[in-house]
């Protein structure tokens, strides 16, 4: 029998600060023993606790897709203990990694659908893996349009720039980039929060499902425009954030009613999670 | 203390339907024997809820913490004193409150009457004036009520409430008593190694359930020193070290301000006599500064204020 | 009283000093300090507030 | 199964060859409190007790324990690897623990031992534990087992149960486990039908002796209606916000994870957690779903009493043991709580 709270040992193999305010950096991990990396099989939408000896487990979501080998990436806020300590370590350093945890994004029961993903800010990294696994050639077919909203404050402060352009330049992806302002002259995307920008570029709902991870706010916002525009409870897709210390669903802390977000979520249906109390 | 009950009802029913608080803030008679809850009203046809008896150990100011409606509230003595505490420290102002002023005879002591029972379950307990009859299968036993006061009520000496807006009784006569440091000087006499295992002794039983914390109005700090991360102050275990550390420092955070009301001994579900830190503060507080918490308002506690003449023998 | 405190937990007296010296008394720096390692050196290793790993199951 | 009787007189003998093969634990006496612990001979045993202070659950599932360790040593090969902490764990008997804190360990392992993740220090210490329970012939007044699906010689989670009789206890196993137990025992000596008899009258006389509080209907309750009802403000305004309620409780399971460095070297050491704490829930953005106390205080009775009975098909989480009520500072009663949901009035269903 396992222990299923001792974490996989991983080496930081790279270091990438995402976002001009330097709060948000990628980290690269590989696994110290490739059986390891076998036994760590995962779907787009689950998380893992990140645990550095010493200061403790974080829950973050996985940012790289199971259709990318060799390595694991998650991309880290800067806000407490252990993502403090997490920012100031180098590459080289041992950590461990703890998981795959909670559920996933349904994409198998998704197939044959449009996928609608609205994305604010540092939570756009679950969504990340779902876009590259969406993408991935023998994947892309089995699905329909694929529309994505993401957001975030400014131009500097959003994740994965590189691949946001080339995604821009797809035609099998329809990307809609915002930002809530930019002073910057030469930005040549949308300005506007996510909600009015959703309502604006109006997704279909036939035969669509829309997945949805942001900050409270952008959600609570977004929720009614999907709604108006003929999204159901059951279509619409969130993934949840909440203190977190087991990831196993036995430590007690992270239930809404009857459900552990680390181990029957994190990501849900509104349906769902109209059902349950609102302690998120 | 039951021919309070009445009048206690009488007046909150009175400030209820004149409109002159919004809520009273009392205790009602407990489920079991030797407790009570407390308890909040704010319409007059649910005063009779509210009940007085010598098991309202709980400090009620701990309920006033940073309320903004007007309050009626029941207060003996300590609580009093200790309102007086929350009026200099900012928690309460004195505008909001109307003190429903309770002279006090002291409280029993729950936790040694059960410890003397050894296992035996009371059923009933009625305290007159001198005994306490404790009833249960089979057993009538009686105690002698001075001698199972709550420690701390056996050693105070302001009964009357120190500020009220209307009393519910004459004023009761104070304690004259020799020497209320007794408990705190016999370790004071040990050596520093006996000390030391005295406190490992006591202390052993601790669950850092904070109980004792909480049940204290002084402790109202938003995020408490046991509970910061940053820096982290203490380990959460069970560790030894780490359970001296907390009750020390939780002691000396009440330094100058402790009414030794008795709650937070009261309300340890281990029994551990954690007034024995507090007291010896109090004792200190009393010697080097002439002051006792919560009497006079507009007065701030010593460790809160540099005087020039403030001892200083231990500054070398 | 905090060191009131601390010795009547326990603490050795002696294990806790304290001074005010201003920058410019420098000879009473010397002695203080003397005398504080004096006092503590004579009490031998602390064992009490030292915590090496946490006594726990 | 067997039921065999041991004389009080022969107490020692069947001690004795306990710890043969076994680590002893049973109620002893520590300060004002009983508490489980070691017990080498019958008179280390605190008979007749009503119950123990702290509930059984610390054998399994001590309130601090050290579940890792790690070097930082930069010089170490293996620096910044978290490593599981060796331990052991011996044969254990816990002798005249209360039916209730069986009934109770039972209800624990739902969480601990489930398909898929098992707690491998709550399991391992399950497997390696005979627990030989001693039946209440006079349960407390605070106690409401019987309301809650235990009883005063509830035989769940036992393998063996003890019923007193008057220079004996009739023992009666239950599981292969306690069977051989039994088997290999000194002490004991053939039961005969007259002694079975007399249990079962002590039995049924304890079971009269204790009150009924009606829980049928909490399953059928409407959870979001029972989440937003009035009542919990009024519950909740005594609550200090302490953690002596889930301390105490042989069915709260909840822990912390903390890592604790001393010079370099550290530990990653799990401690009871409680849900009445405010950081229990507190996000490192500074936002906590449950930030008032009603939430927390409703958090904890709605878990009991309404979460696990939906999520697990079973339970109340409570075993009607009456710690909470001896040990609550300020008398918060789960037996008015318990009254309060199953009376409330929801529309029908759980879930809608």
């Amino acid at each position: 029998m396992g222990n299923p709270y001792l974490p996989y040992p991983v080496r930081i193999d790279e270091i990438i600060t995402e976002t001009e305010d330097k709060n948000l950096k990628t980290f690269k991990f590989v696994f110290l023993n490739p059986a390891d990396e076998q036994a760590f099989k995962y779907e787009p939408g689950q998380f893992a606790e990140l645990s550095i000896a010493g200061k403790g487990e974080i829950p973050i979501g996985i940012a790289s897709s199971p259709t990318e080998t060799g390595f694991l990436k998650f991309t880290v806020n800067k806000v407490g203990l252990v993502t403090s300590h997490l920012h100031n370590m180098s590459v080289g350093d041992v950590m461990g990694v703890r998981g795959p945890l909670g559920n996933w994004y349904p994409l198998k029961e998704l197939e044959g659908k449009n996928i609608v993903i609205v994305g604010g800010g540092f939570a756009f990294t679950t969504l990340r893996s779902t876009i590259v696994y969406l993408l991935q050639p023998e994947n892309r077919s089995r699905f329909g349009d694929i529309t994505v909203i993401y957001g975030a404050r400014t131009p500097g402060m959003l994740l994965y720039k590189d691949e946001l352009a080339a995604w821009e330049q797809r035609s099998d992806i329809h990307m809609h980039i915002t930002v809530d302002r930019a002073d910057d002259p030469t930005w040549k995307y949308n300005v506007g929060f996510v909600p009015a920008i959703t309502e604006q570029k109006a997704p279909s709902a036939e035969n669509a499902v829309a997945i949805v991870c942001g900050p409270p706010i952008m959600i609570k916002f977004t929720q009614p425009v999907l709604e108006k525009v003929g999204f159901t409870p059951d279509t619409i897709i969130m993934s949840l954030e909440m203190r977190m210390k087991c990831g196993i669903g036995i430590c007690g802390r992270c239930n809404l009613g009857t459900e552990y977000v680390c181990k029957d979520g994190p990501v849900f249906t509104l349906a769902q999670l109209n059902n349950l109390p609102k302690e998120y | 203390m039951l021919e309070y009950v009445g009048k206690i009802r009488d007046i909150a029913r009175r400030l209820l339907s004149e409109n002159k608080v919004d809520v009273v803030i009392g205790f009602r008679q407990g489920t079991i024997p030797m407790m009570s809850e407390p308890a909040v009203v704010s319409r007059p046809e649910d005063v009779d809820e509210l009940y007085w008896d010598y098991n309202c150990g709980i400090n009620l100011t701990n309920y006033l913490t940073k309320r903004t409606d007007r309050i009626g509230v029941v207060a003996k003595g300590c609580d009093s004193r200790n309102i007086v505490t929350h009026i200099v420290e900012n928690q309460i102002k004195r505008e909001q409150l109307y003190i429903i002023g309770v002279p006090c005879h002291g409280m029993i002591d729950r936790s040694r009457i059960l410890a003397a029972l050894d296992g035996q379950e009371p059923t009933a307990v009625v305290v007159n004036d001198t005994e306490i009859v404790v009833t249960g299968p089979g057993f009538e036993r009686k105690f002698n009520r001075q001698e199972y006061l709550q420690n701390n009520c056996a050693t105070c000496i302001h009964r009357n409430p120190v500020v009220y807006d209307e009393l519910v009784a004459e004023k009761v006569e104070e304690q004259k008593l020799d020497d209320r440091y007794a408990d705190v000087k016999k370790i004071e006499a040990m050596s520093p190694d006996e000390k030391w295992a005295f406190f490992d002794k006591i202390l052993a039983p601790c669950l850092r359930c904070y109980a004792c914390r909480n049940a204290c109005p002084l402790c109202y700090c938003p995020t408490c020193f046991v509970d910061e991360s940053r820096p982290q102050w203490l380990g959460k275990s069970i560790d030894p070290t780490d359970v001296r550390t907390f009750h020390f420092l939780r002691a000396y955070h009440c330094a100058g301000r402790c009414t030794d009301c008795g709650a937070c001994e009261r309300a340890c579900p281990v029994n551990i006599p954690v007034r024995l830190l507090t007291k010896k503060l109090n004792m200190d507080v009393e010697d080097l500064y002439g002051f006792e918490p919560g009497m006079v308002p507009d007065v701030r506690p010593p460790l809160d204020v540099y005087r020039p003449d403030d001892p200083g023998g231990f500054i070398k | 009283m905090m060191k009131g405190l601390l010795e009547y937990m326990g603490t050795e007296p002696g294990r806790l000093h304290f001074s005010w010296i201003s920058s410019a008394e420098s000879t009473k720096f010397v002695e203080v300090a003397n005398t504080v390692a004096e006092e503590v050196k004579a009490l031998g290793p602390a064992k009490h507030f030292i915590k090496e790993k946490a006594e726990v199951a | 199964m067997t039921s065999v009787i041991i004389a009080k007189s022969k107490l020692n003998d069947f001690l004795a060859s306990l710890k043969s093969g076994y680590q002893v634990l049973g109620p002893v006496r520590q300060g004002d409190m009983i508490a489980f612990g070691p017990v080498n001979k019958a008179e280390d045993l605190a008979l007749p007790y009503s119950n123990t202070r702290l509930s059984i659950k610390s054998v399994f599932f001590p309130q601090s324990e050290r579940m890792f360790g790690y070097s930082l040593d930069k010089e170490d090969a293996d620096a910044g690897i978290i490593k599981e902490t060796p331990k052991e764990y011996p044969n254990r008997v816990v002798l005249g623990l209360r039916p209730c804190d069986a009934k109770a360990v039972t209800l624990v392992d739902v969480n601990m031992d489930n398909p898929q993740f098992q707690d491998p220090w709550w399991v391992k210490r399950r497997e390696t534990t005979t627990l030989i329970g001693l039946g209440c012939e006079h349960p407390c007044s605070t106690c409401f087992c019987t309301s809650m699906g235990s009883g005063p010689f509830d035989e769940t989670g036992l393998d063996v149960l003890l019923t007193e009789l008057p220079d004996a206890y009739l023992a009666k196993s239950l599981t292969p486990k306690g069977d051989q137990l039994l088997k290999q025992a000194k002490g004991t000596d053939a039961a005969s039908p007259a002694n079975e008899k007399t249990a079962a009258e002590i039995k049924t006389k304890a079971e009269q002796t204790l009150p009924q509080l009606d829980t049928a209907k909490l399953k059928d309750k409407n959870m979001m209606e029972l989440f937003n009802a009035r009542f919990w403000e009024r519950v909740q305004f005594a609550c200090i916000n302490c953690g002596a309620c889930t301390f105490l409780c042989p069915t709260c399971w909840c822990f912390d994870i903390q890592d604790e460095v001393s010079k370099k070297a550290g530990d990653r050491i799990r401690n009871w957690d409680s849900c009445m704490f405010p950081l229990f829930t507190l996000h490192g953005t500074g936002h906590n779903p449950r930030d008032h106390k009603v939430q927390r205080v409703r958090q904890r009775f709605m878990h009991k009493l309404k979460y696990y009975i939906d999520k697990y098909g079973d339970g109340p989480a409570c075993v009607g043991c009456g710690r909470c009520v001896q040990a609550c500072p300020v008398n918060i009663d789960i037996r008015n709580v318990i009254t309060l949901m199953n009376e409330y009035q929801t529309s029908a269903g759980t879930k809608a």
